[in-house]
């Protein structure tokens, strides 16, 4: 009988392999780049990291708030380290990043794995859905969210060229692939992954395949949606936000987060300070997860296509109302 | 909401029912029970397609022991202010603790076996909103200590004489958290709190020395001024034994310092990191672990089917 | 020479002074409230309800974690705990708050001092300007700012009598009177402090008596400002915000706190969901504070009267050309 | 952004100067240091009407040695990858550390007195944007060891020979975070880590024994595995003596428990709990003061104008 299990994620294509795969193969690149691990690398996909590099693979032990201090110090070496756990288990260390990373003003980076619904079975005490709330409003702290296996590979090297604190959430479940091969990412910019006028949705990691597949729903039925992937959810991209009020005039944003806090409210941030536009919100609707495949859970807390699609209509509806 | 002991309840009653005499045959029903718990958690992990099959193993006498033996706690005590209280801190040992609740009549065996699947009650860890037997939600480590120690020095404020037990892994103790928890219980002198390590020497991804050293780790706790004993976590004699003994410590909380196996009982996962979870069981694997376990045939095919 | 220095806090009109009293005063009344302090109760104001009732005083040392988890198994025993502590070290126990508290269901009171720029001298690394943020993204947590010392003492009561989780800011700085003696409060109801027609200025906590102030100043120019005091800024009030939406179509926001993620976001996803509108925000602009008196931190990060009273202008001068 | 240590460096280097000849009144010295530290100390705290004088009197000596002799860190090795390292991890006594960077070349004198106030690189806790020399920010308790034990890392990862100091007061060995930090250090084998306990045996609200006992200290430590020493952190030559053979630990992390007095030198506030902070001066007590502390009548004119 098998004496060793394989990790489940290993082989699947979710953006934690992705990342962890990534890094590793930047490694001999940026040659600064340490990573710390709080006993879960085989879960956040480091564990490539660890084979490649192990002298740079730096482990703490399930302690999160001292990993994520250290870090600061690391990079007060002149290091670049990159802390790595699950979302949830960043809220145990809110502080530190604040104080020892952003307010310290390091070239520190948080690598999250396992955010939102995504995370499926493990139920709603794992699945973070305040990490992108509470990481967004540390001052000078950029947050990423990439949305498949091609643009995470992307991040991850965009993430290590940037100077500065950097959250980035990767994910559990294996992830439809977006992207062609010719995809671009920089930190900042938000993209027109399909154009329409109808309406736009901005969706950022999982949610981007979903608002695609909404997309197509909508087309069936005569409406025409652009979809918009906002990778970086800050600082956000509110020139092309304002494009696209101008453009479409309604909007839905999706998140695998709550709807307080997050990329929502950041749409809603910025388009109240410019171009004040309807919007839906698509995301958990304040309350707690629980267990189930991701895709139930997807189902059962409104995150699908179809929510995203009913969504839009809904926010088209306003637009015209409005007028 | 939790429910306060009234007033009028408050002073130093006799609450508990008298200890129960020990029946010659415990040990023997005990050990019944820890082999249902372990053949029920790799049960309901077959099923669910992952979890933690290694911390299960590990615990299942110490559960066995605490519902078996030691907790004044009975399905119609759960909402008894003056009940005796268990918080699994390591929550990701939830299959072990919904099986042991299941034997002991908190939940129904057939349902414990939707482990983690959607609208189940029974989340991949404890939520106590879904089960209020399960008397927190745990799954972060750490948490589940503070929280019991919350308990007992609720109940001592509220001058109950229920007791407090908490069961930590090893890995966890490098939480800060639960040093800041150890200095506050025996600050408080919460003599009505005991916690149990199971200390099996493995984390999530390899051994505790490999990954952050914890020894020497009973001279840690009596340096915190804990009442320390050091006990096989797998002879129930001495599991007993040790927590009829913290219960009559004064002035200090006590902590049971478990030796246990990862994976015990299941040979092919015995002392091997990588069965801490997640992991996704075949039915091969879930067949030769039960027949392991003791299960019949029969049984075998009831628990997978 | 005397042996022993008075508080600071002692004696002044600070809104930590104010929730200290009242708890203490409150405490015969509600019998199985608990106070759990982290060594500053000096600090906090709940050196009152030590002195007043020190057998339900629990005293935590400089341990957030624990004391926050701590607080559900206390609340698991029928008790009403009340976690004091600094707003910035609650940010240490954001994990355990959500966990323990908010996802266990638990009866539990989070009660933070030192908000925001009103800390002062302290600087920079004490002024908590992601508190809001990090619990408001928190399933199921209120989340309450109030304004003045009176309003604190009824927000005191509002939230022992309240069944779940709640988050309370306080304050360092004495404090302005915003409110008579007949004042009212309700969790989860805004209130119009002063009618206007041209603009809707939604504050919560200090910002409530600066934004009073820069309705006199708008008065001056002939603009007739609308002051909403939002003392809870999760579950915020809707009705009232689309009711002011209708009747003024501009807001501004005004805020301790950054202006990604608290009051000001509350507020727009609020509008963008119903009625959107010009929203302009005051709060800190996504920087770290600084050393420095309340008054003058107030002036230089942009959060007085006459900043306030210049983005109404700004939201009004938006509202015009909309139309 | 910090300079990394070029590769080429990283190679095992003796990167440091000789140990400093001690000269014979390197003792008065100090001590002289530490009184001009308590006295800009007073008079900053003065100045800005509030602050945290109890905690900066008694960790004066300690910071008198450190700066005065043990670290190899002066005014123009600020950027050095190869200096050694101070983090102050109780933040709160940043007056003290603001004033013996003052007597040593980091900071002006006449600037630190600008302390808590609007547009002052002094902030109410040390930050490292505006003040490079600091190595980072501190103000909430245990992070600064943890940073201190990254920065150690580091150096040893880059293979340079720096130390790494670090002082923390007692109370602040509350934060489950310096326990999580202990034991990661020390199985790393940090010994380029130097942790200093300022025992003042006093903490916010109290003393240590009424807030959370922290006895047995030292043995907390050793179960954690550093070597450990006990001091009278007011006398200088034993401080001095404490460091030099810390810096000659080799596989353990280094700790001083040094016994101190809260309030040290400054009568009123010895051994008083409420001098802790956040106080105001008035002018009699800051020259009541700055006179115990051995301030000339000038010098206190000149301190307080
Ligand atoms: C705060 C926190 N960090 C990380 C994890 C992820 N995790 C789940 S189980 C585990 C290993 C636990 O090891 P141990 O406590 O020894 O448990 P056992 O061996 O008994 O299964 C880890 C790191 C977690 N649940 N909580
Ligand atoms: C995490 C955290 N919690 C609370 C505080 C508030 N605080 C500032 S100083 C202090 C007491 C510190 O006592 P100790 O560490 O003994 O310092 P010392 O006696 O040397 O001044 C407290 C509780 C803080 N700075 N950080
Ligand atoms: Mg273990
Ligand atoms: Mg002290």
């Amino acid at each position: 009988m098998s004496a060793a299990p394989a990790l489940i994620a290993q082989g699947n294509d979710s953006l934690r392999e992705a990342f962890g795969k990534a890094l590793s193969g930047l490694a001999d690149e940026f040659k600064n780049v340490v990573v710390l691990d709080a006993d879960i690398a085989g879960g956040t996909g480091v564990h490539h990291f660890r084979k490649s590099h192990p002298d740079r693979f730096l482990q703490f032990g399930i302690a999160e708030q001292n990993m994520m201090a250290a870090a600061g110090g690391l990079a007060a070496t002149g290091l670049i380290p990159i802390v790595t756990t699950f979302a949830v288990f960043c809220l145990r260390a809110v502080e530190q990043a604040r104080l020892s990373l952003a307010y310290a003003g390091r070239n520190a980076k948080i690598v999250a794995s396992h955010p939102g619904l995504d995370v499926g079975p493990d139920g709603g005490s794992a699945q973070a859905l305040e990490d992108m709330a509470a990481f967004r409003a540390i001052p000078g702290m950029t947050v990423i969210s990439p949305a498949d296996p091609i643009e995470m590979a992307l991040a991850t090297r965009a993430m290590l060229e940037f100077k500065g604190p950097v959250y980035m959430r990767t994910g559990r479940s294996p992830s439809k692939r977006v992207f062609g091969d010719d995809h671009k990412f920089e930190i900042g910019k938000g993209h027109i992954v399909r154009d329409g006028k109808d309406v736009t949705i901005v969706a950022c990691g999982v949610e981007v395949a979903r608002a695609v597949e909404a997309a197509e729903l909508l087309a069936a039925e005569g409406v025409d949606a652009r979809i918009v992937n906002m990778a970086t959810i800050k600082p956000i991209d509110k020139q092309l936000l304002i494009r696209c009020a101008k453009h479409t005039g309604a909007f839905v944003t999706a998140e695998d987060h709550n709807i307080l806090g997050g990329l929502g409210s950041a749409v809603a941030e910025s388009l109240a300070a410019t171009m004040p536009c309807p919007i839906e919100f698509v995301g958990v609707k304040d309350v707690f997860g629980a267990s189930g495949e991701p895709e139930e859970l997807a189902e059962q807390f409104g995150l699908t296509a179809p929510h995203i699609a009913e969504a839009a209509k809904r926010a088209i509806a306003r637009k015209k109302k409005a007028k | 909401m939790a429910q306060a002991i009234p007033f009028d309840r408050r002073a130093p009653v006799q609450c508990k029912q008298p200890l129960k005499a020990l029946p010659p045959n415990l040990v023997n029903d005990i050990a019944a029970s820890a082999a249902f718990v372990r053949q029920h958690a790799i049960a309901s992990i077959y099923h669910a397609g992952s979890g933690h099959p290694g911390g299960a193993m590990s615990c299942a006498d110490i559960l066995a022991c605490l519902y078996g033996a030691e907790l004044n706690f009975w399905p119609d005590a759960v909402d008894d202010p003056h009940r005796d209280r268990f918080v699994l801190s390591k929550g990701h040992a939830a299959p072990a603790l919904y099986a042991v609740g299941a034997q002991y009549g908190f939940c129904n065996k057939r349902e414990a076996l939707s482990l983690r699947k959607l609208n189940s009650k029974f989340q991949g860890h404890p939520h106590v909103l879904d089960m209020p037997w399960v008397e927190t939600s745990t799954g972060s480590l750490g948490q589940g200590f503070s929280v019991a120690l919350g308990m007992a020095m609720g109940l001592k404020i509220q001058k109950s004489q229920a007791r407090v037990y908490t069961l930590l892994g090893d890995g966890e103790l490098q939480e800060g958290e639960v040093w800041e928890a150890a200095m506050c219980a025996a600050h408080h002198q919460l003599d009505n709190l005991c916690a149990i390590i199971d200390y099996n020497k493995m984390q999530s991804d390899d051994r505790n020395d490999a990954i952050m050293r914890l020894e020497p780790l009973a001279a840690k706790f009596r340096a915190f001024d804990w009442a320390v004993a050091e006990i096989d976590g797998h002879d129930i004699p001495e599991i007993l034994g040790a927590l009829r003994r913290a219960s009559s410590t004064h002035g200090r909380p006590s902590l049971l310092i478990a030796n246990t196996v990862k994976g015990k009982g299941v040979p092919y996962m015995e002392n091997i990191p990588t069965w801490h979870g997640s992991v996704k069981l075949t039915q091969a694997q879930a067949e030769e672990a039960l027949a392991a376990l003791g299960a019949t045939r029969e049984q075998i095919t009831e628990y997978l089917a």
